[in-house]
C-alpha cells in the first residue's frame, strides 16, 4: 500500500443533474459518496465543494478516533465507525495511518471518576473496549503525564480505550475521494451551493456559482455551514457554529505514546506520525464562521498542557488554526430527513465528527439511497428536539475531540 | 571567516561556544549562525528525510536548514544571540524534549497604545518617530536585537538610525521593544508579541505594519548544496557581522536586489547571473567597473559539488564558486497583515502577492507593501506614522526625510524553476520536497496550493514556508500551465514559533488556577483534613485520625452525626441576596415550587430547572423580609445560578423590581448536626431558645452568639438529623468555628460524610445523582413541582419524552451481600440478561456508600421505570464479578422523618 | 522593585442598588456627604460606581442606607466580609497590575478616582486607584486572597 | 481576543464577558399553549447566520449587565 497513489480524482465539469447531490466535500460528504456507490450502486452522484476537497474541518481536526461514548445510541454508531476504521486502509487501498495507540480520558475530580467509571461500564456492556486505570497505571501507559498528587488538579485515574487512536485526516479524505471518483462520482471543487430549486415542498436541484444542478435527492454535509445552507431551503437547524482551535508543535522525537484527553483542565494531545504534537482545547464561546479564534484560549490550553505534561514546557507552537464546528444542544449529530422533501441533512457533529466519518457516510448513504434512516442513525433525527429524546453526550464532548 | 574589520560585533568581547561538542569563539553581537560562518562552519546537520548535506541558507527567521537544539528543542542558529558558553547541537529536522526543569520565568504584560509599529527597519523606525513625536502612545516592536532592519544589512543611514534610536528612547510615551516578535494579529487590533520570556498583549488603536520582505530562493538542480545562500543573507553576514561565508562568489538573481550584495563583496564576486535579458544598465555598468561579469538572460541550471557547492552550470558554462548567492525575488512579509484579515492580490509587475485591502485600523508600509526603494520606504513610514497619530487624536508634522535619493527599482523576471533530473530541485529545503513531489501532486489531480501543501508537506515545517511557500506556488503555476500564481496558503499565528511555557506564562503550579479557601481552612489543615476539589474550592473531604483509613473515618463521622453531634464547614455554598418588591414573584418564576407566600423567618428547599425541564440546581431559600430573600446554591454552581437569575431578570422580565447580590463570602456557615446539636447551640448561642417549640424546623432566627457575634441560625437539615446552620460574618467564621469546637462536643466531618448522610435519606446531589437529563419527577420529587403556577421549564414536562413510563427514575439499591459496595458508575441489568453485547442496560449507580446507621452498604441509582421495579433484583456486571442488589425506595433511614427534631 | 503590598481594613462595605435619578439617590448622596457617582468607573473613598444602578458604599450601615432609600425600590446589602482589600502602591504598581489586568491603566485612561470591576490574573477584582503614587486598592473575595497575593508577589518580583 | 463594548463600562476584553447567543428570543408568553414543535423550537433552535448577528452578552466580570450587540460572524467586526 503506497503512501499516496498516483491518481486521486478527475476534476470533472458538473453535469446537468445527478441522482444524488451531496453538498460539502468534507470527510462526511466524501464517505457518503463512496458508500452510495459502493454499498448501494448509486454512482450518478456529485459532491459539490465550495473550496478545495476536505478543506473544512476535515483539514483541521486533531484526528482522535474513539468510540467510548456513554449512551447506547452513540456507542452503536461510533463503534460501527471504529470497526470500519479498522478495515479502511485495506478497503480503500490507501494507507490512512490508522494507529490504535489508545486514548486516555483523565479524571481529576471525584465526579470525573464517577463519570469515567459509568462510561467504562456502559462501554463494556455495549461491546466497546474500555478500562479504568488508576494513577499508577496511567503513568505506566503514558509516562510523561504528571501523576503527582501535588498538582492543582491531580490525576485520579483515567478511562482507557485501547482500540482508539488517530489516523491521518488528509489521507482519509483523499482515500474516500479517490475510490468515489473511481466509482464514477463527480467531485466538483470550487462549486458553492447558493440556493435550492424547489417544486412545492420538494427540492429538485441546487443553484451554484457554476450554474444550476438538478438532483433526485440532496444531502447536506456542510458541517459548520449547515445552518447557512439549510436556511436557504427554509429549514432552521438546532445548531450553532463556533470556532474550535487546534495547534501543532515543531517535529519532535517520539515522546508521547498515546492520546490523552482531559475535560477538567481542558486539553487533549497526541503526537502525530511525523512527530508534531497535535493539540486542542474547548470551543470559543461565540458564534463564528471565521475559522479562527481568540489567543487566550490557546494560552489557557498551554497552561493546562504544562500542568499535565511538564516536559512540554520548551516545545514551541508552530501553527495554530481554527475550524467551524456545528454544535447541537445535546452534543450529538443530526442525520436524516428534513421537513423539505428530498432534502436530507447530516450535521451537528460539532467537535467530534472525524471519528465518525465512515459510519456517518455509511448511514447517510443508506438514508439517501432509501429515503429512510438506517437503524444506527434513526435516533439521531431532528424530531428528538421536539419529543425531548435527546442523546446528551455533553460529558463526552465537554472537551473537543 | 571573520573579516578583520567592519560589522557591528564587538571584537573585544570574545565568546566561547560549541557546536556539536566542538569549541569555537565568536564575538558579542554575533548570532550563532554568524559566529559559525566566522569560524568557517557553513554546513549544518543533513536534511531531514533524504540526509543530504545542508548549510546555513538565510540570516533571519526565514532560515530553513540551520536548526539547532539548545535547551529548547528547536531554534534557528540565525536567530540565536551568541552568549558565552552556548552549546548547540545541529538537528536533522526533529527536536528532542528533555526532562530538565526549565529555570526560566515567564510573565505577561498588557499594553495599550495609540500606535503600534511592527518592524524596526527604515519604514518602521520612520513611522514610530513620526507617531511618537506627536505624543501618541507608541510602541515599536522588532524581533531583532537591534533596530534597523535592512539598514544593518545594507550599511546605510546608520547615523540617522543611531539618532532615531536615541530619540525614540527619550520620547516619554514611546516604548521600543527589541527582541520582541509580533506573532499573532487578532481581532480589534489585538497583537500578541513575544520576547524570550515575556508575552505582550498589545491592544492598539492603530497598527503600522513595517515587516519588510523575505527574499526568495531559486529552484534548480541541487539547489540545496551548502554554500548556496540568499543574497541578502550573504550581504548581512558580511556587513553586519563581518563574517565571510566564501571567497569566490557567484550571484544568481531575478531582480535588482542582489546587485547590492555583489557590489559590497566586490573582489570576491566573479559573476552575476541575471534572469533578465536587459538588467538595468546602471547596475550592469557598475558591476563591470567592479570587475564582475554579468550574464544577462541567464539562469543557474545546476549547482556542482557534493558536500559543498564548487561551481554552477549556467547554460553550457561551468563557473567555479564556493558560495552562490541567490535572489529569486521578494515576498512582502504579509503574514501579520493576512492574519488581520487583510486581503492580498498578485501583482504581475512585482511578481508577488502584495497587500490589497486592510480590514482593521492599520497601515502597511515599506517592503511589506512591496516598496523596495529606501526613499519610498521612509516616506511611507513617516506618512503612516503621522496618519496613525492623527487618527488616534494627535497632531504633528511629517518629519523631514533623511534620505531622498531616487532609486529606480526595475521589475524582476521571476523564474519559478529550472527543469532537470527528477527529484533534485528543492522547493522546500526543510521538508526535503522537490519539484518532482509537486509534480506528483498535480499529476494526481490536485490543483489547489492547499492540496499540494498537504500532499507534499511544503511549508509545514519550522519555517512555515517563509522561503519555500512562494517557490511552491510558482512551481505549481508553471506545472499547471497557469499564467500566474493562484494564491497563497493561509497565514496563521504564530509568525515564528512560540514556546508553550511562554504562552502558559504564570498560570502554572500553584498559580495554575485559584485555590479558594474558606475562613476555616487553616483549622481544617491543622486538624488533618484530606481535601477534595469542588470547583475551585478546597473542601474537607474527611478527617482521618491516626491509623484510620477513609472508610473508618467516614463511618466514625457518620456515627457522630447520627448519634451525637458533628459539624461541617458549609461556607462554600453559594449565597445570593435577593431584594425588591418583586423578589417573591421572581422566585416563583424560576423555582419549580412556590415562594411568594413563604413566611418571613421561614426557609424552603427549592429546585431550579433549565428551560428544558432538567434539574439544574437546588438549595434552601430563606425569606428575610417581605421584599428580601437569601437563596443558597450548590458550591459548584454559585456563579452559574447568579448568572441565571440575572439573565432572566434583566432580559426576560425587566419589569420586575428585583436585585441580586452575591453574598457567598459575606457569610461563613457552620452546620451543627446530630441529636446533641442543641447542647452545642446552648453553649455557643445561649440566648437562642432552640427548643422544639421555640425553633421550628425550616425557620431561622437572627441572634447573637455567646461572644456577641451576630448570627443567623437556621434549622435546616441535609442529613435528616436535628441540625442548625450557623451563619456568621465571614470574618468571624474561624473564631466561631473555634468556639463550636471548643465546646469539646462535636466531631468535624467532611463532604464524604455529608454525602453518606444525605444519601441515607434519599436526598440527591445535583450533578452526581443527576446529569442534565433528569427531571424532578424522575427524582420522585413531583411534590416540589407546583401545579398551580408556571415556571421556567414547566412546559417541558409535557413533551412526549418526559412522560415516557420507562424514564430513568431514582431508586435505592441494597446489595444482596451487605458488605459488598456497588461501585458508583456501575451499570445495572435485569437478571438473566445474556452478556453478549450490546447488553440492554437499565440504568446506573449514582451514589454508593457504607452506612454506619444501616450497618451495611447501600446505593442510589437511576433505573428505567425504576419505581415500578421496587423489590426486584438487578445485577451490576463488573469486570471481575457481578453484584446483585434489590431495588428499594430511595429512603433508607428514618423514613418517617422523626429524627429531625432531635 | 519599588512597590508595596499591604492589606488594609476598610469601614463597612454595602452594596447599593437604586435608580440614580430617584430622589432616594440624592438622599443617599447626602448621607454619604458625596453624590453617588454616575460616571461609569469612578468613585471615591466613600463610594464606588459598580454599574448603572449599583454602588459599593463605604462606611454607612445597611440600616442607614435602607432608611435613606425609604420606599424607593432598590437593594441594600452589607457585604463587608465579601471582599478583602489590598493596597498596592509605588512607582511600579502599575507595572505589576499590567501583568494580569487587561484594562488600560495609563494616566491618560485611568487615574486617581477611577475604579473598575475587572479581572486580575484569574481573579475577579474591584480596582480603585486612590492616588497618583500610584496607589491602587484591590477588593477581592477572601477565598481568592491567597491566590491573588501569591500572584501579586510573583508579579512584584518581575516588575520594573 | 474580541474587544467588546459594554454600554456601561466601555471597551473590555472578551474574557470579561459571557456569551448569550441570539438576541430577541423572548420566553413564550404562554408556554402551555404551544405545540411540542413550537416549544422545541424555542428551546433548541436559534438563528446562526454568517454575517451580521444580533446577539446578547453579559458583562459578567464587570457590571453584570446584559446587553445586545450586532457582530459580523464572518469577520468578527462589531457593527453596533
Ligand atoms: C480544531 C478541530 C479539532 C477537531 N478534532 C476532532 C477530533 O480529534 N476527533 C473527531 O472525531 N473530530 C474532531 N473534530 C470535528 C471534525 O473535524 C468534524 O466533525 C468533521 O470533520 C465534520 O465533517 P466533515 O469532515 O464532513 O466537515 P468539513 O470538512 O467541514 O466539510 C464540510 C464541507 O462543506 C463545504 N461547504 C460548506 N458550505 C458549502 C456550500 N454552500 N456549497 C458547497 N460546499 C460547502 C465546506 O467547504 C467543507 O469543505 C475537530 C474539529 C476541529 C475544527
Ligand atoms: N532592492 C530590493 O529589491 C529590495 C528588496 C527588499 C528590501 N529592500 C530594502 O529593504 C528596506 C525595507 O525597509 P523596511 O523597513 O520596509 O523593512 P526591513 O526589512 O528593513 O525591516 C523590517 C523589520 O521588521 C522586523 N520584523 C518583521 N516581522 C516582524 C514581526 N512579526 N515582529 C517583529 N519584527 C518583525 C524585521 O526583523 C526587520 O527588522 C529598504 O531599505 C529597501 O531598500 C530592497
Ligand atoms: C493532524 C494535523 C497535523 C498538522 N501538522 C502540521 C504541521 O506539522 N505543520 C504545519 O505547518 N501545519 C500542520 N497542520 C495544520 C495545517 O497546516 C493547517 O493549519 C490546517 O490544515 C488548517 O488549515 P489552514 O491553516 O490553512 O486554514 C496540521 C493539521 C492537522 C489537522
Ligand atoms: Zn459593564
Amino acid at each position: 500500500m503506497s503512501e499516496h497513489p498516483d491518481r486521486l480524482w478527475r476534476n470533472p465539469e458538473p453535469r446537468a443533474g445527478y441522482d444524488v447531490v451531496i453538498v460539502g466535500g468534507g470527510g462526511h460528504g466524501l464517505a457518503t459518496a463512496y458508500y452510495l456507490a459502493a454499498n448501494h450502486g448509486i454512482r450518478n452522484v456529485a459532491v459539490l465543494e465550495k473550496g478545495w476537497l476536505a478543506g473544512g474541518n476535515m483539514a483541521r481536526n486533531t484526528t482522535i478516533i474513539r468510540s467510548n461514548y456513554l449512551w447506547d445510541e452513540s456507542a452503536a454508531i461510533y463503534e460501527h465507525a471504529l470497526k470500519l476504521w479498522e478495515g479502511l486502509s485495506a478497503e480503500l487501498d490507501y494507507d490512512i495511518l490508522f494507529s490504535q495507540r489508545g486514548v486516555l480520558n483523565l479524571a481529576h475530580t471525584l465526579q470525573d471518576v464517577r463519570e469515567g467509571s459509568r462510561r467504562v461500564n456502559a462501554n463494556r456492556l455495549n461491546g466497546v473496549d474500555a478500562e479504568w486505570l488508576d494513577p499508577d497505571e496511567v503513568r505506566k501507559f503514558c509516562p510523561i503525564v504528571n501523576t503527582s498528587p501535588d498538582v492543582r488538579y491531580p490525576v485520579l485515574g483515567a478511562t482507557l480505550q485501547p482500540r482508539a487512536g488517530i489516523a491521518k485526516h488528509d489521507h482519509v479524505a483523499w482515500a474516500f475521494a479517490r475510490r468515489a471518483d473511481e466509482l464514477g462520482v463527480d467531485l466538483i471543487q470550487g462549486c458553492e451551493v447558493t440556493g435550492f430549486r424547489k417544486h412545492g415542498n420538494k427540492v429538485i436541484g441546487v443553484e451554484t456559482n457554476l450554474g444550476p444542478i438538478m438532483a433526485g435527492r440532496v444531502g447536506l454535509a456542510a458541517a459548520g455551514h449547515s445552518s447557512v445552507l439549510a436556511s436557504l431551503a427554509g429549514v432552521r437547524l438546532p445548531v450553532q457554529s463556533h470556532p474550535l482551535q487546534a495547534l501543532v508543535s515543531e517535529l519532535l522525537e517520539p515522546v508521547h505514546p498515546c492520546v490523552v484527553m482531559s475535560n477538567h483542565v481542558h486539553v487533549y494531545v497526541s503526537q502525530a506520525h511525523k512527530g508534531e504534537l497535535v493539540m486542542g482545547a474547548g470551543i470559543d464561546p461565540y458564534n463564528s464562521y471565521a475559522q479562527r479564534g481568540s489567543v487566550h484560549v490557546i494560552e489557557q490550553q498551554m497552561a493546562a498542557a504544562l500542568e499535565l505534561f511538564p516536559i512540554f514546557a520548551r516545545a514551541h507552537v508552530l501553527r495554530t488554526w481554527g475550524g467551524i464546528v456545528d454544535v447541537t444542544p445535546d452534543a450529538s449529530p443530526v442525520i436524516g430527513p428534513t421537513p423539505v422533501d428530498n432534502l436530507f441533512v447530516n450535521c451537528g457533529w460539532g467537535t467530534g465528527g472525524f471519528k465518525a466519518t465512515p459510519a456517518s457516510g455509511w448511514t447517510y448513504a443508506h438514508t439517501l439511497a432509501t429515503g429512510k434512516a438506517h437503524p444506527l442513525n434513526e435516533p439521531f433525527a431532528l424530531e428528538r428536539f421536539t419529543s425531548g429524546a435527546l442523546i446528551d453526550e455533553h460529558g463526552a464532548a465537554a472537551v473537543a475531540h | 571567516m571573520r573579516l578583520p574589520e567592519g560589522g557591528r560585533i564587538d571584537r573585544t568581547k570574545p565568546l566561547r561556544f560549541t557546536v556539536d561538542g566542538i569549541e569555537h569563539t565568536g564575538c558579542a553581537g554575533d548570532t550563532l549562525a554568524s559566529a559559525m560562518i566566522a569560524n568557517g562552519l557553513l554546513t549544518v546537520a543533513p536534511s531531514t528525510y533524504l540526509g543530504r548535506p545542508r548549510g546555513i541558507f538565510a540570516a533571519g527567521v526565514d532560515e530553513p536548514n540551520a536548526l539547532v537544539q539548545l535547551d529548547d528543542p528547536m531554534q534557528l542558529a540565525t536567530t540565536v544571540e551568541l552568549v558565552d558558553g552556548l552549546a548547540a547541537t545541529t538537528l536533522r529536522g526533529k527536536g528532542r524534549l528533555t526532562d530538565e526543569p526549565d529555570a526560566a520565568r515567564y510573565d505577561k504584560r498588557n499594553a495599550h497604545c495609540d500606535v503600534l509599529v511592527v518592524g524596526g527597519g527604515p519604514a518602521g523606525v520612520a513611522a514610530a518617530l513620526a507617531a511618537g513625536r506627536t505624543g501618541a502612545r507608541t510602541i515599536l516592536a522588532d524581533e531583532q536585537r537591534e533596530l534597523g532592519g535592512s539598514l544593518l544589512t545594507e550599511n546605510r543611514l546608520l547615523d540617522w538610525l543611531a539618532d532615531a534610536v536615541e530619540e525614540l528612547d527619550a520620547l516619554p510615551e514611546t516604548r521600543v521593544l527589541t527582541g520582541t516578535t509580533a506573532f499573532g494579529y487578532y481581532d480589534q487590533n489585538f497583537v500578541a508579541c513575544a520576547s524570550k520570556t515575556r508575552l505582550w498583549h498589545v491592544r492598539a488603536k492603530h497598527v503600522v505594519l513595517a515587516t519588510g520582505a523575505h527574499e526568495r530562493p531559486l529552484v534548480f538542480v541541487d539547489n540545496d548544496l551548502p554554500g548556496i545562500m540568499l543574497a541578502s543573507a550573504v550581504r548581512q553576514y558580511v556587513n553586519r557581522y563581518a563574517a565571510l561565508p566564501g571567497e569566490n562568489i557567484v550571484v544568481a538573481t531575478t531582480n535588482d536586489g542582489a546587485y547590492g550584495t555583489a557590489f559590497d563583496l566586490a573582489g570576491r564576486v566573479s559573476t552575476i547571473v541575471d534572469s533578465r535579458s536587459e538588467p538595468p544598465a546602471e547596475l550592469v555598468n557598475r558591476a563591470r567597473e567592479l570587475g564582475i561579469e554579468v550574464l544577462a538572460g541567464s539562469t543557474v541550471r545546476q549547482a556542482l559539488g557534493t558536500q559543498r557547492i564548487g561551481g554552477v552550470r549556467v547554460g553550457d558554462r561551468e563557473i567555479a564558486c564556493d558560495v552562490l548567492a541567490v535572489s529569486g525575488g521578494w515576498n512582502p512579509a504579509v503574514h501579520l497583515f493576512s492574519q488581520s484579515q487583510g486581503k492580498t492580490r498578485y501583482d504581475e509587475r512585482k511578481a508577488a502577492f502584495v497587500p490589497d485591502k486592510s480590514v482593521q485600523a492599520q497601515h502597511i508600509v515599506g517592503a511589506a507593501n512591496a516598496v523596495y526603494d529606501l526613499t519610498g520606504c521612509l516616506d511611507e513610514g513617516f506618512s503612516a506614522g503621522i496618519e496613525a497619530a492623527k487618527m488616534t487624536g494627535f497632531d504633528g508634522e511629517k518629519p523631514a526625510a533623511p534620505y531622498t535619493a531616487r532609486e529606480v527599482i526595475t521589475d524582476p523576471h521571476p523564474v519559478w524553476f529550472v527543469d532537470g533530473p527528477e527529484g533534485r530541485q528543492f522547493v522546500d529545503l526543510q521538508r526535503d520536497v522537490t519539484v518532482a513531489d509537486v509534480r506528483r501532486a498535480t499529476g494526481a489531480g490536485m490543483r489547489s496550493v492547499e492540496h499540494v501543501k498537504r500532499y507534499t508537506t511544503i511549508g509545514t515545517a519550522h519555517d512555515q514556508g517563509k522561503t519555500s511557500g512562494f517557490a511552491a506556488i510558482g512551481v505549481i503555476a508553471q506545472l499547471l500551465g497557469a499564467e500566474s500564481p493562484q494564491g497563497t496558503t493561509t497565514y496563521r499565528p504564530p509568525y515564528t514559533p512560540v514556546s508553550f511555557a511562554l504562552l502558559a506564562g504564570r498560570d502554572r503550579g500553584e498559580l495554575h488556577d485559584p485555590v479558594r479557601k474558606t475562613p476555616m481552612h487553616d483549622w481544617h489543615v491543622r486538624n488533618g483534613a484530606v481535601f477534595e476539589n469542588v470547583g475551585q474550592w478546597k473542601r474537607p473531604w474527611y478527617y482521618p485520625q491516626p491509623g484510620e483509613d477513609m472508610k473508618a473515618a467516614v463511618l466514625r463521622e457518620c456515627r457522630a452525626a447520627r448519634t451525637d453531634v458533628a459539624v461541617m464547614d458549609a461556607s462554600t455554598l453559594g449565597k445570593i441576596d435577593i431584594q425588591g418588591p418583586d423578589a417573591g414573584e421572581f422566585l416563583n418564576r424560576v423555582y419549580t415550587n412556590a415562594f411568594a407566600k413563604l413566611k418571613v423567618g421561614h426557609c424552603r428547599y427549592g429546585l431550579l430547572c433549565k428551560a428544558d425541564g432538567m434539574v439544574f440546581d437546588d438549595g434552601v431559600v430563606m425569606r428575610v423580609a417581605e421584599d428580601r430573600f437569601l437563596a443558597t446554591t450548590t458550591t459548584g454552581n454559585a456563579a452559574a445560578v447568579l448568572d441565571w437569575f440575572e439573565e432572566w431578570a434583566q432580559t426576560e422580565w425587566p419589569d420586575l423590581e428585583v436585585w441580586f447580590t452575591s453574598v457567598t463570602e459575606q457569610w461563613a456557615t457552620i452546620a451543627v448536626v446530630g441529636p446533641q446539636a442543641r447542647v452545642v447551640l446552648a453553649i455557643v448561642a445561649p440566648d437562642v431558645d432552640c427548643s422544639q417549640d421555640a425553633f421550628d424546623f425550616m425557620t431561622f432566627k437572627d441572634a447573637f452568639l455567646a461572644d456577641g457575634t451576630p448570627a443567623r441560625i437556621a434549622r435546616v437539615s441535609f442529613s435528616g438529623e436535628l441540625a442548625f446552620e450557623i451563619n456568621v460574618d465571614g470574618r468571624a467564621g474561624a473564631r466561631v468555628w473555634d468556639a463550636v469546637m471548643a465546646t469539646g462536643l462535636p466531631t468535624p466531618y467532611g463532604t464524604e460524610t455529608m454525602h453518606v448522610l444525605r444519601a441515607e435519606k434519599g436526598y440527591v446531589i445535583v450533578g452526581q445523582d443527576t446529569d442534565g437529563t433528569v427531571t424532578p419527577q424522575d427524582l420522585g420529587m413531583e411534590w416540589i413541582v407546583s401545579p398551580r403556577k408556571d415556571f421556567v421549564g414547566k412546559r417541558s414536562y409535557q413533551r412526549p419524552d418526559a412522560t415516557r413510563p420507562d424514564r430513568k427514575q431514582l431508586v435505592g439499591l441494597l446489595p444482596t451481600d451487605p458488605d459488598e459496595l456497588l461501585p458508583e458508575g456501575a451499570q445495572l441489568i435485569a437478571p438473566d440478561t445474556p452478556l453478549t453485547p450490546p447488553v440492554p442496560m437499565l440504568g446506573h449507580v449514582t451514589s454508593s456508600y457504607h452506612s454506619a446507621a444501616l450497618e451495611r452498604t447501600f446505593a442510589l441509582a437511576l433505573v428505567k421505570g425504576g419505581r415500578q421495579l421496587i423489590g426486584r433484583t438487578v445485577l451490576a456486571p463488573l469486570r471481575d464479578r457481578t453484584i446483585a442488589a434489590t431495588i428499594t425506595e430511595p429512603i433508607f433511614y428514618d423514613p418517617e422523618g422523626a429524627r429531625r427534631d432531635g | 522593585m519599588t512597590v508595596d503590598l499591604r492589606e488594609i481594613a476598610l469601614p463597612r462595605q454595602v452594596d447599593l442598588r437604586v435608580d440614580p435619578i430617584a430622589p432616594a439617590a440624592t438622599r443617599i448622596g447626602e448621607l454619604l456627604g458625596t453624590p453617588l457617582p454616575v460616571v461609569p468607573n469612578t468613585g471615591s473613598e466613600a463610594v464606588l460606581w459598580l454599574g448603572p444602578d449599583e454602588w459599593l458604599v463605604f462606611g454607612a450601615s445597611e440600616d442607614q442606607l435602607r432608611t435613606a432609600l425609604g420606599d424607593t425600590p432598590g437593594s441594600v446589602v452589607d457585604v463587608s466580609a465579601n471582599r478583602v482589600v489590598y493596597e498596592l502602591s509605588g512607582p511600579d504598581a502599575r507595572d505589576v497590575l499590567e501583568q494580569g489586568c487587561a484594562i488600560d491603566l495609563h494616566p491618560r485612561a485611568f487615574g486617581p478616582g477611577r475604579c473598575a470591576q475587572t479581572m486580575l490574573a484569574r481573579a475577579n477584582v474591584i480596582l480603585h486607584q486612590v492616588d497618583a503614587a500610584p496607589t491602587y486598592r484591590l477588593l477581592v473575595r477572601p477565598s481568592f486572597a491567597g491566590y491573588l497575593t501569591s500572584w501579586l508577589r510573583d508579579a512584584m518580583s518581575a516588575a520594573g | 481576543m474580541l474587544l467588546i463594548p459594554c454600554p456601561w463600562c466601555g471597551d473590555r476584553d472578551e474574557t470579561e464577558f459571557h456569551y448569550g447567543g441570539q438576541a430577541g428570543v423572548p420566553y413564550p408568553e404562554r408556554p402551555a399553549e404551544l405545540t411540542d414543535e413550537q416549544w422545541g423550537e424555542y428551546l433548541f433552535v436559534r438563528d446562526n447566520p454568517k454575517g451580521e448577528f444580533a446577539e446578547r452578552w453579559s458583562h459578567s466580570a464587570g457590571c453584570r449587565r446584559w446587553f445586545n450587540l450586532v457582530r459580523n460572524t464572518a469577520t468578527h467586526e462589531i457593527v453596533r
